[in-house]
């Protein structure tokens, strides 16, 4: 058994952190991470963190420094978020296609301009293509435990990735809820030291890292990244089974379904809109509605084979997007969309774009979504594309 | 002559399975000769060279080999660029036209 | 669940007691809690709030605070549209002040009212008024216990200031028993 | 103090560190690498960004470096350097060297943020700049340390763009102002001289910068086999210098009582055949103003 302690989103990143250990971390404040890494430094100022603590002097020397730090086969940790992500996006792939398995903590928060520090999704959806694991927390429980299994994950030979793990902004890293914070000999059996067997620059067995291949050769390496990203969904799904036996909390691996035996209409979601989305399930389910969640954990590796199986008895789902790809729709949808069309009869599909730039999705706004989506599924035309808690009409 | 050799041995991955882990090589990894490249071939003049180490010390592709007694070329990697020629201070090197 | 809603100015401690709350009740008294300010990039000085929701369950409500159960006003200057919004017919709102028969008839409303900023001078010497809302709190609801509340400071205190906050709690808790 | 042998021809190692390279013939850069390689041995770890020295030595299958070595970030040579060194003092690897290996445009144009990051932390680097005056793997771009009157792609030499207008930027100076531990800069055209200086990086405990005149045949247009020749010449006429920063003084290695002429220099070079007499006196009394400051403050 762990302790309890209540601490904010961030605070349970870096217990998390600690826990496993990194040996150096590279840190660049910004709103609303800060507050995961003056905590990191915290740890390492009262020893309880053996780590080398880098003040790095941006974004993309966190990410640079982190490579340097994973390409000698050492454990790194860094933290962005917003225009951080956005700036450090050059390093993103650098690290992936190197197979370095750092861990970053990403705070999702809005993309300016118009400027805004609080949490939407568009930032870590501009970097879906970066060849990172990309996965959305619930709660700071989950921030913390998922730290310890994204070093798991990350450092396991056949995923050998970067994995972003992604809190919204304000609403997990600044709520402060109860997280039990596990005992420290237990993580140490879950997480072994890092080992990177085949790609760190290595004294007995020199290596050049990060190379050039060229257009006879560069196909080959990036289908082997495609391919062993794809693989990557047994150890995710493996980890999360083995760190439930251990810890007592099983996430569901890829995707979590909440009550969607006989739902006739799903709504699927990441992040913290999911919990306020369980307490709307409740109380439909007990006016009799046939209404179900599937929370996505992962977007990269996209868990469309599990999504089918989750959807293929809904007659409507609907797909929550905290983000807008301008010229198109939610970034989720598009993907969700694309996995719906090789069912042999898919559910319709509706999208509700909410929370940018911090808007309050309450409850009566996901009504209102699962009241579209039922209205949907009785055959009324509904708006495929819908903004929510929005000031003003169109 | 000492200097590192192609690898005649190296083949390439026959599945993408067998890529290497990342973008990442074996260091030192030599698969081909630079020799093309060349126009003139440098040759040293053993009678005139009184192993200064000149042309050693500034090679900028460091084919040329101390030896024990005499410098040595590994002309697998020589460009022709003719600085050993020109910074040798008694003539002792030829730059000679390479024959097809 | 109860909901609880804070107002108080940057620098007066009204999102560190929101947090103390949530501990108290969740660390010390095994129920749920979660505490978040008003998000954003306030000064000191600048009118903050800050929530504490306690449940039995968990709590898994990631959306703004609409209504409350309770609204403690640590500085009455903030008196205004913003202390009265969201109250709900049983919402009671405990203000810091010594003037109570000012908010008389003001709203529908049960008020608390308690001299926090007196009692916080005569214990700490100091008028942070924190504790001593809370205690007022403590005293009106069953939302917590006395005893865990003390426990928490004991906990998220520095040890030179956390003796004299229980010692406040306990004053300003006997005061709000005793009218 | 031990005591260390001279640093010659003669005490170099004949083992290559940095070999099979496809540089250009005569390429100045690449002699700088190999002879840094051979001061430092193979247990260094070398960061290299995007540019000729990383473009030419890691093309798959063919790696050049035989120690351990990394492409970096254009922007990132101090910051990947930097977490390989944290890397290494958190794993208890002792005795192996972090060493940056950048050029012109990845030092004082897009890398300076996180060099001068490298060197306000004080970090365990060897950041080595091989100054070749343009952005050459690109095909001969203006830099920032490009110097004034050069013909680039980008400040061809004609009516409106009449060659590069600015000097170069004062990297050993912008350096030494962060009050690193050692600093330096060198020219290929005096090998002793540069290996002596990264002999002296080794031992430094915390950053190092050596700045590497290094000539570019295909960039400046000169003939492949005076390459040392041309680099020696740049530092005979004033155009170049040498010198260290140690101790939070500067030294100048080289005070020649004498210059040899700027024009001939200059004339042996494609990328300055258009300049004018006028041309010429203003970088003559740029290089004037320049030593008269450095033989007042620096001798």
């Amino acid at each position: 058994m762990g302790r309890r302690a209540f601490i904010c989103g961030n605070d349970a990143v870096a217990e998390g952190v600690r826990l496993s250990r990194p040996h150096v971390i590279s840190a660049y404040p910004i709103t609303p991470q800060t507050i995961a890494v003056e905590r990191l430094a915290d740890f390492v100022e009262d020893g309880s963190l053996k780590a080398e603590y880098m003040h790095v002097e941006s974004e993309h020397s966190a990410m640079a420094c982190a490579m340097g730090v994973s390409s000698v086969g050492a454990r790194a940790f860094t933290a962005t978020s917003s225009q951080g992500l956005l700036y450090m996006a050059e390093c993103l792939p650098y690290a992936s296609g190197a197979r370095m398995p750092i861990v970053m903590m990403n705070a999702n928060r809005s993309i300016a301009t118009p400027w805004n520090i609080y949490g939407d999704q568009m930032d870590s959806m501009f970097l879906l293509n970066s060849g990172w694991i990309q996965m959305y927390v619930e709660d700071a429980q989950e921030a913390l435990d998922m730290m310890i299994q994204a070093y798991r994950i990350a450092e396991t030979e056949e995923v050998m990735t970067p994995m972003m793990v992604n809190l919204d902004g304000f609403v997990l890293t600044h709520t402060y809820e109860v997280v039990e914070i596990p005992e420290q000999k237990d993580v140490d059996e879950f997480l072994p030291p890092i080992n990177m067997p085949q790609n760190k620059m290595d004294l007995n067995d020199p290596k050049s890292l990060c190379i050039t291949a060229g257009n006879d050769w560069n196909m080959e390496f990036k289908i082997k990244q495609e391919l062993d990203m794809q693989n990557s969904v047994h150890t995710i799904e493996a980890v999360d089974k083995e760190f439930g036996d251990k810890f007592g909390r099983y996430y569901g691996g890829l995707i979590e379904e909440y009550r969607c035996e006989d739902a006739e209409v799903i709504l699927i979601t990441t992040g913290s809109v999911t919990g306020t989305s369980r307490m709307v399930v409740d109380d439909l389910r007990n006016k009799g509605k046939k209404v179900g969640l599937l929370k996505l954990r992962y977007l990269r590796p996209f868990p469309a084979e599990k999504i089918r199986e989750a959807v293929k008895n809904a007659k409507v789902i609907g797909v929550v997007d905290k983000n807008i790809s301008f010229g198109y729709e939610g970034t989720i949808f598009t993907n969700v969309n694309s996995a719906l069309v090789t069912m042999e009869k898919h559910p319709m599909s509706l999208n509700f774009i909410a929370g940018i730039g911090g808007r309050d999705i309450g409850k009566n706004h996901i009504e209102d979504m699962f009241n579209s989506m039922i209205n949907a599924s009785e055959g009324k035309v509904e708006e495929r594309i819908q903004y929510m808690n929005v000031r003003c009409e169109k | 002559m000492d200097r590192p050799k192609v690898n005649k041995d190296w083949k390439e991955p026959e599945r993408i399975s067998k890529y290497p882990v990342g973008s990442t090589c074996d260091g030192g990894t030599l698969v081909t000769i630079n020799a093309g490249w060349r126009v003139l071939r440098p040759v040293i003049n053993q009678d005139k060279c009184v192993n200064c180490l000149k042309c050693f010390l500034l090679c900028p592709d460091g084919v040329i080999s101390k030896g024990e007694e005499k410098l040595t070329i590994d002309y697998d990697y020589c460009k022709g660029c003719g600085v050993c020629a020109y910074e040798c201070k008694l003539g002792a090197i030829d730059m000679v036209k390479e024959e097809k | 669940m109860k909901e609880i809603r804070w107002h108080g100015r940057g620098g007066q401690g009204s999102f560190t007691i929101a947090r103390l709350l949530g501990q108290a009740a969740s660390v010390y008294g095994g129920q749920y809690a979660q505490a978040f300010p008003s998000f954003g990039p306030e000064r000191r000085g600048a009118p903050v709030l800050g929530f504490t929701r306690i449940s039995e369950t968990k709590i898994t409500d990631r959306s703004e605070v609409i209504t409350c159960d309770y609204v403690i006003v640590l500085d009455e200057t903030l008196w205004g549209p913003a202390v009265v919004a969201g109250l709900k017919e049983d919402t009671i709102i405990i203000i810091n002040t010594e003037t109570p028969e000012k908010y008389a008839g003001q709203v529908e409303n049960k008020i608390i009212t308690i001299d926090a900023t007196s009692l916080a001078l005569e214990v700490l010497g100091r008028p942070i008024t924190n504790t001593a809302m809370l205690g007022a709190l403590v005293a009106i609801s069953d939302v917590v216990s006395l005893d865990d509340c003390k426990n928490a400071i004991k906990d998220t205190l520095k040890a030179s200031v956390s003796e004299k906050n229980i010692e406040l709690i306990q004053k300003s808790y006997d005061a709000v028993k005793e009218a | 103090m031990m005591d260390k042998k001279p640093i010659n021809a003669r005490t170099l190692t004949n083992k290559e560190y940095f070999y099979g390279h496809k540089a250009c013939g005569g390429c100045g850069e690449s002699l700088a690498v190999r002879l840094a390689m051979k001061i430092l041995g193979e247990r260094t770890f070398a960061s290299l960004p995007a540019g000729c020295m990383s473009a030419v030595s890691f093309i798959y299958p063919q790696m050049a470096f035989r120690n351990n070595a990394i492409i970096t970030p254009f922007a990132s040579t101090g910051a990947v350097a930097s977490g390989v060194a944290a890397g290494l003092k958190a794993l208890g690897i002792k005795d192996a060297y972090s060493i940056g290996f950048a050029g012109d445009g990845g030092t004082a144009d897009i890398g300076l943020q996180s060099l001068s990051g490298a060197i306000d932390r004080n970090d365990k680097v060897i950041y080595i700049c091989n100054d070749n005056e343009a952005y050459m793997n690109t095909g001969i771009q203006k830099s920032g340390l490009t110097p004034y009157g050069s013909k680039t792609t980008t400040s061809p030499a004609g009516e409106n763009i009449p060659g590069a207008q600015n000097m170069k930027k004062n990297m050993f100076e912008i350096v030494a102002a962060h009050d690193i531990a050692y600093a330096a800069t060198a020219s290929i055209g005096y090998p002793e001289d540069f290996m002596r200086k990264v002999e002296k990086a080794k031992e430094v405990e915390g950053t190092s910068y050596i700045h590497i005149l290094a000539p570019c045949p295909t960039g400046w247009g000169h003939a492949t086999n005076i390459t040392i020749s041309l680099a020696k010449e740049a530092v005979d006429c004033g155009l170049w210098y040498l010198a260290e920063y140690e101790n939070g003084e500067f030294k100048l290695n080289k005070n020649p009582k004498e210059f040899t002429p700027i024009e001939s220099y200059l004339k042996k070079q494609g990328r300055f055949k258009h300049l004018g007499e006028e041309d010429i006196k203003v970088i003559e009394k740029h290089r004037d103003y320049k030593w008269e400051k450095m033989r007042k403050n620096w001798v």
